[in-house]
């Protein structure tokens, strides 16, 4: 895949009617295509604007967007295309659901596209399977756990079949195993050729997960770059008052000594990597390893 | 003639006993004429007399969403916001629970048309998600509190601001007073449903409402009570 | 109040017949009720909790207390049918019991009972039925039926968007209720009145701001103005079940008319 | 502090009306007084119902719950009582916050309990300026950052001094600044004297903070003990679909024998404590630690 730019911002200014200060301001970046990017920042920082203004739900009082080279347009054919290329996943899965039943759900974004019923059902019907919906297919939304509700919004949002996924907040609320299915599924949706965005709070999450970091602080993009390029200055992340990921401080703790030993000295970005880096040392089989490394 | 006595005093201690056991909870749902209550013929007739208002609110209303169809979001969030209310027990002046029927303080937010049409569709949830009311008999009972109560609501809060009463005042005697329109309504219809053997009409409106009013009014008061709460907290925000 | 009706509906072993077909049973037997002598509609009641209970597998003690929380309206309007005032000098020979009060007279009448006695097996009929809609129909499928009846679109999409909030702000304001709960609201009437107004304040600013938030949500899939969806479910008719309900209606039809009856 | 018991349950059941499954049953902890509890356990393991079976909100079925050793009785009086000293924070603040301004809320549960208007207001006065919120006091709540209204509804269950502090999530959706900063201020809570027990799905959070971990599942309590009792089994974590802490899987991976050399072969619970246990090899000098290991 090129790296393309999917979507491109540049000098975005907006400000919310009775709003004091702007949203964002002065806002320039790229999105690359092909790629899984998370987008940090504190709450209030932008992000959420940033996302409605990728989508077309907010026209920049300044500065223009630009999907795959052509500046949005704001009339009602081009912005239907936009939403159906550029997916958005809001926060609470609440605030996106509108339908009876899962199904009809689902349904509802593929109608407003205004294709024909029958590729409509197909569509549906795939993307039940895809995301494991096919039983909860006549349930009724209220019945639904949080973690499956947040399925729905994902599938309803994907069964578009959108160039580009925004996420906002996909973890919150979710649990452990929650939150390692969501991920599992991201990585298909990302396997299968869609560029995903999203926003985080989670440090560990955009240490193992993205391929490419933006960092937002005030309404401004203050820093991106790939995870080593972005998530390893303690100094510079602290300003943000975000911090270091603890995987990248732990290995920046480890005795230099040791590292200098090791034949692969990039920070690991997940334990099974890290454990990789390590093995060496316990491969000298000096004793048995402990049960746990067993796995 | 004995043994019917004894029948007829058994049914009568029984029907009140469980009148007033079952009932405490539930209390304003006995508003809600149940399904098949009303003669096929006084059915109809009420369904004849609600349709025109239903189909006139629902003209405004398509032309209000047509400008702007996101209204349809508001319209049945509002909706929903009504049956919620329409379900929550209350605590009730009675000192037991009950619920407010939110039609004064709907009509009043959203004016009375919108209230018959978003009324309607709260009984039809009240009877299809409750079981309170019925299909055939949601004619009469939207005429009783779809249509009457909001408008009554609506009038009495316009005619108390022209008259230069207090807002809250207004708020009040809307809210109290539809409620008790519609319970009137309501006993106006079993009344010529099920006229009395003797006193005809009249004397079976009386006896209607005379039970009713044992929940109803002290309902009434409490919903004014706490529409009035509701409104100075709104007005606050 | 838990929305109980609705979880059992969607779980009805009935489910997987045309919701049609069943919304067109349970009325043809709601016009034979209204139409029909006691016995019919006895019949109707017991043949219809039948399919309840038995068919759809509906829990009995929960049919039973609908059924009885019902009838509440019924037994609140039994005095006001059975007990008339007259004159002492115009007592009915036929009064079935009196209570003289100076020139007065309070008594059962016997046309009362008679009448008590037809509404209420007409009523307990006519509510089985549409207990039967209530609970193998459930509401995503009743809407299928409204839309193949040419129900106007916007009173379908009204109702949608309804039914989906009934129940994220009903679950708002248990939640709410909990929190004040929580922090030792509802102690007593007065302050529980005042509770509740702050309560159904802060559930009509959320639902303004679920609308807020909605109109971002939905716009954000492509909102044109219309809330249209599709449904999947396949239905399955059911010979067996078919059968059985045309049989059972000519036959209760039958009865009707070999009765008397006015169809 | 002495270890005596604060809130104890024994047997517990509870099913919802009309729910097939009870949310918990058999339940049977106890809540140590002094100390910094977590719960764990995926989503709809009972958590939730645990805490309002605790505040008295929900009436158990079968079992006692005891509050300071005697029986919680379900009559009007006791249960103000019970509300007013064990403090219950939801996991979403809009559950909680029922006033007009920040100033009217904190007051809400101080004025349920019947308390004089003077010392209602003092009372409101210390909370504002305890939980710097003196500058938002007459802001209306729907004005606020959600880390703000996390913090007045943290305020309005403080002012009533609990004896026991319940938090249902309180990190889910905070920055992470934010988050650091309610930890700042739950370990204030905790010093001055009140318990906490905290749900969370958080394990680096649990590792790092509790002194003692509950974990449910199915309704059940399944584990409890000290963190470095409960949190270190892979396997057994795993079986919990809840997996370990990264500090211990990475510490775990490190090769045995690394940490035979070490005095203190602890699993470490903070940065700086991994740091202090690797110290040593890096006290050798052979060279200048990296800039990292400065601060």
């Amino acid at each position: 895949m090129t790296t393309t730019t999917l979507l491109q911002a540049t000098g975005l200014h907006y400000t919310y009617p009775g709003a004091k200060e702007p949203a964002i301001r002065d806002l320039t970046l790229s999105v690359p295509a092909g790629k899984k990017s998370v987008l940090l920042g504190r709450n209030g920082c932008g992000k959420s604007t940033l996302f409605l203004t990728a989508n077309g739900l907010c026209r920049p009082d300044e500065g223009t967007v630009f999907w795959q080279g052509k500046p949005v347009t704001y009339d009602r054919r081009s912005l239907l295309a936009l939403r159906r290329d550029v997916g958005l996943v809001l926060q609470d899965p609440e605030q996106q659901l509108v339908a009876g039943t899962v199904a009809e759900d689902i349904s509802y974004g593929l109608c407003n596209q205004g294709l024909p019923d029958r590729e409509v059902k197909e569509k549906v019907q795939a993307a039940l399977e895809r995301f494991q919906l096919t039983e909860l297919a006549d349930r009724p939304l209220h019945q639904l756990s949080l973690g499956q509700k947040k399925r729905v919004s994902l599938a309803g949002v994907m069964v578009l079949s959108p160039q580009l996924l925004l996420l906002d907040e996909p973890t919150a609320y979710l649990d452990p195993s929650q939150t390692r299915r969501l991920i599992e599924e991201l990585e298909q949706i990302h396997q299968a050729g869609t560029a995903i965005l999203m926003a985080t709070h989670d440090l560990e999450l955009a240490w193992s997960w993205a391929d490419w970091v933006f960092v937002m602080e005030n309404g401004r993009l203050v820093m991106q770059g790939e995870p080593h390029e972005v998530l390893v200055s303690a100094e510079e992340l602290e300003a943000l008052q975000l911090g270091l990921p603890q995987m990248v401080a732990l290995w920046q703790a480890l005795p230099v000594r040791w590292k200098e030993q090791m034949t692969n000295r990039d920070i690991p970005r997940s334990i099974d990597e890290w454990r990789a880096r390590l093995a060496m040392f316990d491969s000298r089989k000096d004793e048995k390893p402990g049960y746990l490394l067993k796995r | 003639m004995n043994k019917n006595r004894l029948i007829a005093t058994g049914l009568l201690v029984a029907a009140f006993t469980l009148y007033f056991t079952l009932n405490v909870p539930e209390t304003s749902y006995a508003m809600h004429i149940m399904e098949g209550f009303l003669p096929a013929g006084w059915a109809i007739f009420w369904w004849v007399v609600f349709l025109p208002f239903f189909l006139y609110g629902l003209r405004s209303i398509s032309k209000i969403v047509k400008e702007n169809p996101e209204l349809k979001l508001l319209l049945g969030l509002s909706g929903a916001f009504t049956f919620v209310l329409s379900a929550l027990k209350m605590p009730s002046v009675t000192g037991s629970s009950s619920h407010p029927t939110g039609t004064g303080l709907g009509a009043v937010l959203f004016g009375p048309t919108a209230m018959t049409v978003l009324g309607s569709f709260v009984l039809l949830f009240q009877a299809l998600l409750l079981a309170h009311g019925g299909l055939t008999t949601l004619g009469a009972n939207a005429v009783s509190m779809a249509i009457v109560g909001p408008f009554v609501a609506y009038g009495i809060f316009r005619l108390n601001t022209r008259m230069g009463g207090g807002e809250r005042l207004g708020i009040f005697l809307a809210a109290a007073l539809a409620d008790l329109a519609t319970y009137i309504v309501t006993s106006i219809q079993l009344a010529l449903a099920f006229p009395a053997e003797t006193g005809g009409v009249m004397a079976s409106f009386l006896k209607f409402a005379g039970i009713f009013a044992i929940t109803q009014v002290p309902l009434a008061i409490s919903e004014g009570l706490l529409t009035v709460i509701v409104w100075n907290f709104l007005k606050a925000y | 109040m838990s929305m109980q009706i609705d979880t059992l509906a969607y779980g009805n072993r009935l489910r997987h017949l045309p919701p049609g077909q069943k919304v067109l049973f349970a009325c043809v037997l709601l016009v034979l009720v209204l139409a029909g002598q006691p016995l019919v509609q006895w019949s109707i009641t017991a043949w219809i909790s039948l399919w309840i209970v038995a068919y759809a597998n509906i829990p009995f003690s929960f049919y039973a207390k609908m059924v009885a929380v019902a009838s509440l309206f019924l037994f609140a309007s039994l005095p006001a049918l059975l007990i008339e005032i007259t004159a002492a000098s115009h007592l009915p020979a036929n009064s079935l019991y009196a209570i003289h009060v100076s020139a007065w007279a309070v008594y059962l009448s016997k046309a009362g009972l008679e009448k008590a006695v037809i509404l209420f097996s007409r009523s307990i009929a006519s509510f089985a039925c549409l207990s039967f809609i209530l609970l193998t129909v459930p509401f995503a499928e009743m809407m299928q039926v409204l839309k193949r009846l040419r129900v106007p679109t916007l009173i379908c999409e009204l109702l949608m968007v309804m039914y989906r909030f009934v129940f994220v702000i009903w679950e708002a304001a248990a939640q709410l209720y909990v929190g004040q709960q929580a922090r030792g609201g509802y102690n007593g009437i007065r302050a529980g009145l005042k509770d509740a107004g702050m309560l159904v304040r802060m559930l009509f600013v959320r639902t303004m701001q679920r609308y807020r938030q909605l109109s971002i949500g939905l716009a954000a899939r492509g909102f044109q103005g219309d809330l249209r969806v599709l449904s999947l479910t396949h239905y399955k008719r059911s010979a067996r079940h078919e059968a059985e309900a045309v049989l059972g209606i000519v036959l209760l039809a039958g009865m009707e008319l070999w009765m008397g009856g006015y169809l």
